[in-house]
This record gives structure tokens, C-alpha cells and sequence, in this order.
């Protein structure tokens, strides 16, 4: 629940990143390798936020990257890992494994479910059983009841209103309508689900020219961030980086040398400016070469 | 004319779609994505390809990508849909055809893609079933594929296996306790109909839902399967070998469907060595 | 429930609403004054379906003349009517008043809540109290029940398939892909709720070039049929035509009178060709002189 | 300089938005969509306003149309919204102000869209409540609006009311049975706000929720109110006169919102024949 009606949203990362809060339930845009917010959450550790609360469908990078920030308490996503590409996240991974976050694992049907309750403005939506999956065993709040109508037995997922959606969008205007890219996956509903949307954006533009994926009353910030997606993928502006995640797989291996990986790539540069001088943006931009 | 495993496995599960069919599959899917892609260029041209959760329908890719949100995978699609409206399809009952895999599979075709080990001990945190916990229960007939039949041994020496006797956590629900457990529950979808293997090729038996073999792949052996598979699968008299591609599938899935061979990234190395001759 | 792979579905208009059957739910796309699929309407009269139940929100000339053709026995739109332009549905009225067609007045929200449920393959969805509305009498399918989330008091819509939705698209292709047209109104939610759609669109063509609103798979049959909306509009290619519906209210005053309307504009052209010759197209197409 | 009472009206109504509100309303309101422009484009331009069920948001219409659906209240939108989506704002507490007519209307600001008589003996078929009936157990706010407040006299001699005891069939809930009755049900959304008429403008009691006039136009006397007025509104001892227009809306309302005067089709040509000095 949230409206946004401010003609002028446009604040640096540093603002924007101010917005969420300890403890936070936090959405996430994209998925796996393309458009996750990718900037932005390297603002929220250097922030040092706490105990976010992620939920998404499959994601990657962002959520291993979060966590190894450690800026993450509970992961509500439906799969968090590479694919064939590099495998298992290995932050996530050894986080869960030790204790330090809690995989509240989802599926990915029943967490948009939940998104969508919430997008609705109804207590819950009613999901088809699925009460032989133990993934009910990790969602205490999912109800089995029966329907009012037909008297099968259902699910009731309750409404699960992010505090905040984090989009990574190819262009907005300074009130935050914004036209993401493909592939959409769950943005839209994201948005319309959580308390507010805060959009970064490769170019952030007087005027459109075309119908918004993301209306701006849904919108509390707006930041320019060119490649903030990176190392995942904006199509067709850049593609995933993985030279660079090969690096941070490398790196990955154990908590020290994470830290060289967070030092390098995260506290060292002074700007996002200084990042991109880091990443060899030219090749990313000439991907289509097929 | 020579073939290899991959190229056996991606012609096995293409003919498990049927012209017509709608054909959905999750992350981390090369064979699923080559096999969707193969049934289209052959025998069903008709059928419906959601490329993953990037939601390209019926893409025309040059080539086939590791990743399923590449761009790849947008080239020449009739539609881009968001991933809520392709879920809906399935529990309309309008989803055929699903692939899963699993890090562990038991004999009812449960599948475990959460955890090794038990909710408040996790050993190894696998990467998550993404929509398989909610899709099982919905897809008309999902197919389960494993390039990890062969079982293997652990740093500490223990054997491990992929085709267990009982998963440790149900991601995805199959035949669930076998027989009519599943039904009696009133879980919607048709649940597992056929595990595809670099071994061979199971059904389910109608009454007991165990896994039963079908076929066994042209170097594989009987004995081969009883090895690899913790538990007792049903094991008919006449075990036939897995029919072979045609000249025609392989070269369409080699010159049109995968020139890059996305499909053998799923392989252990050495499975790879593996020729059978047409 | 319905998918439809097949690769062309390209049919003549005689052929398509044959697949209407007696006693169907339909789903006519547009509202009030625009995108109403009317070419299709005039065929099922003449054909004579009968006993069709409309679902829909604010509709106008559609429902009016499907009534006044006498092919409907319950109409659950939530508002049939002109606007301030011409004010009251005048075949409409008088077949309620007179008890001939069946008033199953409905709730924009709660009809769309029906089609979502149809949409999203769940029996029902559960929507914010409304129990004070006398609408809910009209609605004995409507059923009170408390949250299993919450507890407070809920009424559960059930799912709501029509067996057709009949939509106007600017342009198809032969399988089926549709643009439709602003406004897009409740057109996309009722071609996936319903077990099959017809698309009437003013164009057919090989490839669409852009993004369809409405997926092949969804779709039965597609007609071509330019000025397949008249009298009502079809942005940005012609617009509302208020001579003829003047014409139309004029003869709707006596089930005699609206004899000579079918006879002159329903029965009497050999075709929708010969139909377009009653018309002024040009005038139609030339609106935008403001 | 002159004004007439379709701008007073339309003045008021608009004066009820806030800047930063959410404004909706449905099919047939020339005065609602009149009002909410205005308001943008004089004290509340930061309000959303979504131009009835076609979806609009925030267009910039060079004039007003009769018919919601009219191509030109796409004009300049910065998006065209689905019409579900609008409604979702409703019930997630999001839409602040809606306007909402009836061809009745009683004290506890009840509307009935649906049909004179009953149920088993519907006298006269309205159009129908549209969004309504769901959506005054939603909106944050809503207004109602009329401009046939004057009783008339039907062609059997019968004196036909607008503003009732008691309507025929609620569609749309205001304050039901008055008191809490709403509240107490559980209701969402904070019912009636104000009543506008083309005689004055009312509130509702805070402790009984019936209507209370707060003021009358220029031209009405209470005694009008009370003779046009089928139930008894609460009447204060003081009532003022309904504020004037300022020249700058005058402006703004003839010139930009609509120069056409789509205003004026709501009302009974006797009405426009009101002239009020500024």
C-alpha cells in the first residue's frame, strides 16, 4: 500500500538506498542472469542494512551478492544459484549451511500468489493443494482449508506485501514511470505488490515517449545508474558478464577471500562511476556479434 | 553415423512431446530446451514452447543458450509473457508437458531440489525446485531427467545416489507414497510419467507407481541400472534398448536446434566419450 | 480451458459464430462505446442462436441489439446503457421489465473476479465484503465465508468461464496473435478466462510485427471484418457513429418499429460488404478533425 | 461576470479533491470527469486521476467527451491501464475519491443503480451500478452526485423523488442502515463523504450518518431543500451559501477542461437557465 504522487522522485544512490530499512522484506527485479538490481545492492552493503527479508522467483548473483554482504537474514526466493553456467551460489550456500541465513524456500506459483493477494488488496488467494510438498513445512502462514464453493481442499496463501521492489529498468522519467525490459518475469506484479518501488534506471529521461511497464504512483525513487545491472544482463543494452562472475566464483570460496571480492568491487570504488571504470563496458555493449 | 549420450537423451525426451502440446520448463534446462526446441523443427510443429520464466513463446533461436533468461532464447518468440500468466496455464490444466530434475529422485518420482539432509540439519543447501513444488501438483505429465543415474562416491567414501529409495525433502511431488496416495489427496495433474536417464528410460507402474524400467540405452545393461539405483525399480522381462535418433533428428538438432551443443554442458566429462553407432 | 496450437484459424463470419452455441456464456470485448465486436452480434442473429448469457462490465449497443435480436436469455454485464449521449438501453429495458431476459446485474469488481478465478484455474477468489449491496441477491452463486488467514468476513466469487469471448482486434494473424485497440478494458482477462476466443479483427495479416495483447493458443477462429465494431468505435481508425445509433434509438421505441432496424441493417444486407455500403466509412474515418 | 449551475457544480465537486488524491469514476459522469480535470489543473495537480473504466491515466484532453470511452480522454495519458488494475487500487485502500450517481438516493446515502420496484417486480430496468456496488465497500472516499434533486411529478400524477427514505435496492453501500451498521459489518472504505445536488451540498451526521446539509446555492432556500428532499436531512440553524467559483477556475473550466461544455448534459435545460453574479 503506497501512492506516490510527486512530480519529481529523482535522487542520488546513496538517498535512494536510505529507503530500506532493517529487517525489510525486499523484491528483488529480473531474474537469474538478466536485469537484477545489481548497483543498488551494492549501495545496501556498503550501507550496512540488516536482516533484509528477500523474496523473487529464481534469481542469482543479487541474492548470493546480498548475502555475502551480509546485509540478508531470511531468503524467501524459489531457487538462488547460477545455472549451468557456474552452479551452485556459493555466499548462499555456506550461509544456509552454517546457519546465518534462513532459506525459507517458496515455490514459485505460491510466492506469486502471495505477491499478487497483496497486489489485489485481499487477506489471500486460494492455490490448488500442493500440501505434499514439504515446501509447506517452511510456510507455517500457508493454511490448507476448504473451499467455500466446491469443498476441495485448498491453499491459502496469505498477501505478501514487500516493504520495497527494487527494478533495474532500461528508461524512466523523473515521477518514475518506467519501461523495464525483457524479460519481464514477476516486475510488474513486484511493483504493484509492494509498500513502494524504487526504480533505477539505465537513463532517466524528461519524457517517455511510450507506455510505462511501471506506473509512477507506484514509484517512491527514481536513480540513474547506467549498467546497474551488471553483472547480469539489460538486453539488449549489455549483456551478463562472465568473465566477472567467473571472479567472483573464484573469489567466493571462502569468506576471506569474498572479502577481497567485496573490497575491490564493492567498498573500493568511491562511485559508481569509479565501478564501471573496473568492468570493460565496451565488450558487454557489442555482445549481439552472433 | 555416430551419436552420443546428450544427443540420445535430447532426442528421447523431444519424442515424449506430442504435436500440440503446450511444453514449459524451468532454470537451469538445457536438455528440456533442446528437446522443446527439437519437437518443434520434427514430429510437433505444433506444439506450444514456453522458453523458462523468460516467457519467449515459441522462440526461433539460432542457437540455444546455458542460461534460460538469455536473449537468445527472445529471438523470433511470437510473444514475450510474464512468468505469472504462464504459470496460470498450468493450473487451468493447460500445461502437457514439464521437465524436472532433481538432486535426488525416489522411486515414486518425488524429486528433492531443497536440501541433503533434513530441515533443521541442512547439509548441502541445493539450489531450490523454482516452480516445481506448485507445478507438480498442476502440469498434465511432467518428465523427469537426470544426467546423474551413475552413482557415485563421496569425499568420505560414502555412495551416493541420485535415484534414491525416499528423497530427503519433496521439492516436487510425484506419485508421492505410491499407489493412490497421490489422487486420494486430491492433487491436481497427471504427475510423473516417464525419467529420462544416461542410462535408460523408466515408466511408473499403474497400480504400485514405482519406477519400472522401459529401456535401457544401447551400452547399458540391466545390471548397470540395478547398481546405479538405491532403490527397487520394477524390472519387466523384456527390457528393450532405447530406440535410436534418426538421421534426420540428429541433424536437426546438430546444423538447426543446439550448433553450439548447450546440451553437453549437463554431462559429466566422461559420459561424454560415450558413441553409439546408428 | 482451451488451447488451440493449430496454425490457421482464418474463417468467414458465417462459419465462426456457428461455433456459438445455444445457452453459452459469452464474453463480449470492449465497452459502452467502443471495440464491441457488432458484425459478429448481427450474424448470431442471424443464425438465430438463442438463450445466450452476456457476461461483461459497462456495455451498451452490444448487449442492447443482442437482446433486441432476441438471442439472449440472461444478461450479468454490470451496467447496459447508453451514456449521456443517448441515455437509457431501450431493447434491454423492456425485455427485463417484461421479464424476457433475466437482470443478473453483477459488480465490475466481483464479475472480474470471476474471470480471474476462471483465469487463474482456482474455483473461486475471495473478495472484500460486499454483503450490504442488495447485488449480492442476485448472486445466490456469491458465497459469505470467514478468511482462514484473518477471520474477518470475505465473499467468494466463483471462477467464471464464459464459453467464448468474442473480441475486436485491430489486427490478427491467421493463428490467432491479436493487437487489440485502446481502450483495452477487461478484453485480455476475458480471452484467458474463457474456454474459447473468437477474434473479429479489422485486418488479417501474415505477421503482426509486434506484440500481440492476446496469445494464439487462446484463440478458435479469426475473422476478418473491417468496420467489424460499427457503429461503435475503433480507435484510431474510426469512430462512434452517433447518426446511426440516433437512427437505432429512434426505432428501438416498439419491438415493431426495431423490426424494421433488423430488417434494414441485421437481415436485409446479402453481407457485411453490402452492410458497409448503409454506412458512411469515410465520415467514420475522418474523425480526428479536432 | 456570470456562472451558471452546472459550474458551480462542477467547482464544488472539484474543490473535494486534494492534491496528491487517487480519482476515479465510472461510466456516465460528465461532472465527475469535469471536476476531477479541474481539480488537477488548478489546486491539486498532483493528484492521479484515471479517466473512467478505459483507463487514462492523467490525460490531457484538449476537451471533454460525453462518452467515458472517447478517444480523446487517451489524449496525452501517460498510460492506459487495464481496467482490473484500476480496480485493484480500490481494495488495496489506494483509490481516495470516487464519485458515484444513483436514480435514487437515500438518507444514509444508499444509491440504487439497479432497478425501481423489486426484484419479482422491476417497474423500471436502470442501467446498472457498474464498478459501484463493490466499490463503495472499497474507496477511501466516495462523492455523490445528482443534478435531478428536484422532485417531479411522474405522468400518473405520482411525485417522483431522487433523494429518498429508502431506496428500492441498494447497489451501492453508503452508510446502510446508518450509525455503524457499516463498520460494524466490516465493511472497507470510508462510505459517503459529501452529497452535491443542483441545490446544495450536504455532509453526513458523524454519531447517525444522515445526510446534514452544509449548504445551499445562491438561488435555493432551506425550504427548497426540505420540499425536494424525501427523507429529512439534518438542517443546522446555520447554512451557508455554497461558495462561489473563483474567476481563475471559471477560466480554467470554460477554456482548458471544456470548452465544448460537456458539463452542461446532465442537466434539465430549465437548470442552465441559472445565473448566479460572481
Amino acid at each position: 500500500m503506497g501512492i506516490y504522487p510527486e512530480p519529481n522522485k529523482l535522487m542520488a544512490l546513496e538517498e535512494a538506498a536510505e529507503l530500506v530499512k532493517d529487517g525489510d522484506i525486499v523484491a528483488f527485479g529480473g531474474a537469474l542472469s538478466v536485469r537484477e538490481p545489481i548497483a543498488f545492492i551494492r549501495e545496501l552493503i556498503r550501507q550496512g542494512v540488516k536482516n533484509l527479508h528477500t523474496v523473487g522467483t529464481a534469481h542469482g548473483f543479487d541474492i548470493d551478492l546480498a548475502v555475502g554482504g551480509g546485509i540478508v537474514g531470511v531468503v524467501q526466493n524459489t531457487y538462488v544459484g547460477f545455472e549451468f553456467d557456474f552452479g551452485l551460489a556459493p555466499n548462499f550456500r555456506r550461509a544456509v549451511e552454517q546457519g546465518k541465513v534462513v532459506s525459507k524456500e517458496d515455490g514459485c506459483n505460491s510466492l506469486i500468489y502471495g505477491l499478487r493477494a497483496a497486489a489485489l488488496g485481499v487477506p489471500f488467494l486460494p492455490h490448488l493443494n500442493f500440501e505434499t510438498s514439504d515446501i509447506m513445512k517452511l510456510h507455517p502462514e500457508f493454511k490448507k482449508f476448504k473451499c467455500p464453493i466446491t469443498g476441495q481442499t485448498l491453499i491459502a496463501i496469505p498477501a505478501l506485501e514487500p516493504d520495497v521492489a527494487i527494478l533495474h529498468a532500461r528508461l524512466a522519467d523523473k515521477k518514475g514511470n518506467a519501461v523495464i525490459a525483457k524479460p519481464y518475469v514477476a516486475d510488474i506484479l513486484m511493483a504493484r505488490a509492494s509498500k513502494k518501488t524504487i526504480i533505477t534506471a539505465e537513463k532517466v529521461v524528461d519524457k517517455l515517449g511510450k507506455e510505462p511497464h511501471i506506473p509512477y504512483f507506484e514509484v517512491a525513487a527514481v536513480v540513474e545508474v547506467p549498467f546497474g545491472a551488471h553483472p547480469t544482463a539489460l538486453y539488449p543494452d549489455y549483456t551478463y558478464d562472465k568473465d566477472h562472475i567467473a571472479e567472483y566464483i573464484r573469489l567466493s570460496r571462502s569468506p576471506e577471500t569474498f572479502r577481497e571480492y567485496l573490497d575491490k568491487y564493492v567498498y573500493g570504488p568511491e562511485s559508481h562511476e569509479e565501478y564501471l571504470k573496473l568492468i570493460d563496458t565496451e565488450k558487454l555493449k557489442n555482445w549481439k556479434t552472433w | 553415423m555416430e551419436y552420443t549420450i546428450d544427443e540420445l537423451m535430447a532426442v528421447t525426451m523431444a519424442r515424449l512431446i506430442k504435436d500440440g502440446d503446450v511444453v514449459f520448463h524451468g532454470v537451469a534446462s538445457p536438455l528440456p530446451m533442446v528437446a522443446a526446441r527439437l519437437a518443434k523443427l520434427t514430429h510437433a510443429p505444433n506444439s506450444i514452447y514456453f522458453a523458462g520464466t523468460g516467457g519467449g513463446m515459441n522462440p526461433e533461436p539460432p542457437f540455444m543458450a546455458t542460461m534460460t533468461q538469455d536473449a537468445v532464447l527472445f529471438e523470433g518468440a511470437e510473444a514475450i509473457l510474464t512468468v505469472d500468466y504462464i504459470f496460470n496455464l498450468a493450473a487451468r490444466g493447460e500445461m502437457d508437458v514439464m521437465f524436472f530434475s532433481g538432486g535426488q529422485i525416489d522411486k515414486y518420482g518425488n524429486l528433492n531440489n531443497t536440501l541433503i539432509g533434513s530441515i533443521d540439519d541442512i547439509k548441502v543447501k541445493l539450489p531450490g525446485g523454482a516452480g516445481g513444488a506448485n507445478l507438480s501438483c498442476e502440469v498434465n505429465k511432467f518428465i523427469i531427467w537426470t544426467t546423474r543415474h551413475r552413482k557415485r562416491v563421496s569425499s568420505s567414501g560414502r555412495e551416493i545416489y541420485t535415484l534414491v529409495e525416499k528423497v530427503d525433502f519433496i521439492t516436487s511431488t510425484g506419485f508421492y507414497e505410491g499407489g493412490d496416495s497421490r489422487e486420494r489427496l486430491g492433487i491436481h495433474g497427471g504427475g510423473p510419467y516417464k525419467t529420462v536417464t544416461e542410462l535408460g528410460v523408466f515408466g511408473f507402474d499403474e497400480e504400485t507407481k514405482i519406477m519400472k524400467l522401459e529401456t535401457i540405452h544401447p551400452d547399458v545393461t540391466v545390471d548397470d541400472i540395478i547398481e546405479n539405483t538405491m532403490f527397487k525399480p520394477i524390472i519387466p522381462d523384456d527390457v528393450e534398448v532405447t530406440a535410436p535418433p534418426t538421421e534426420d533428428e540428429l541433424e536437426i538438432l546438430r546444423e538447426k536446434v543446439d550448433p553450439t551443443g548447450v546440451r553437453k554442458v549437463e554431462f559429466p566429462k566422461d559420459e561424454l566419450k560415450r558413441k553409439f553407432e546408428l
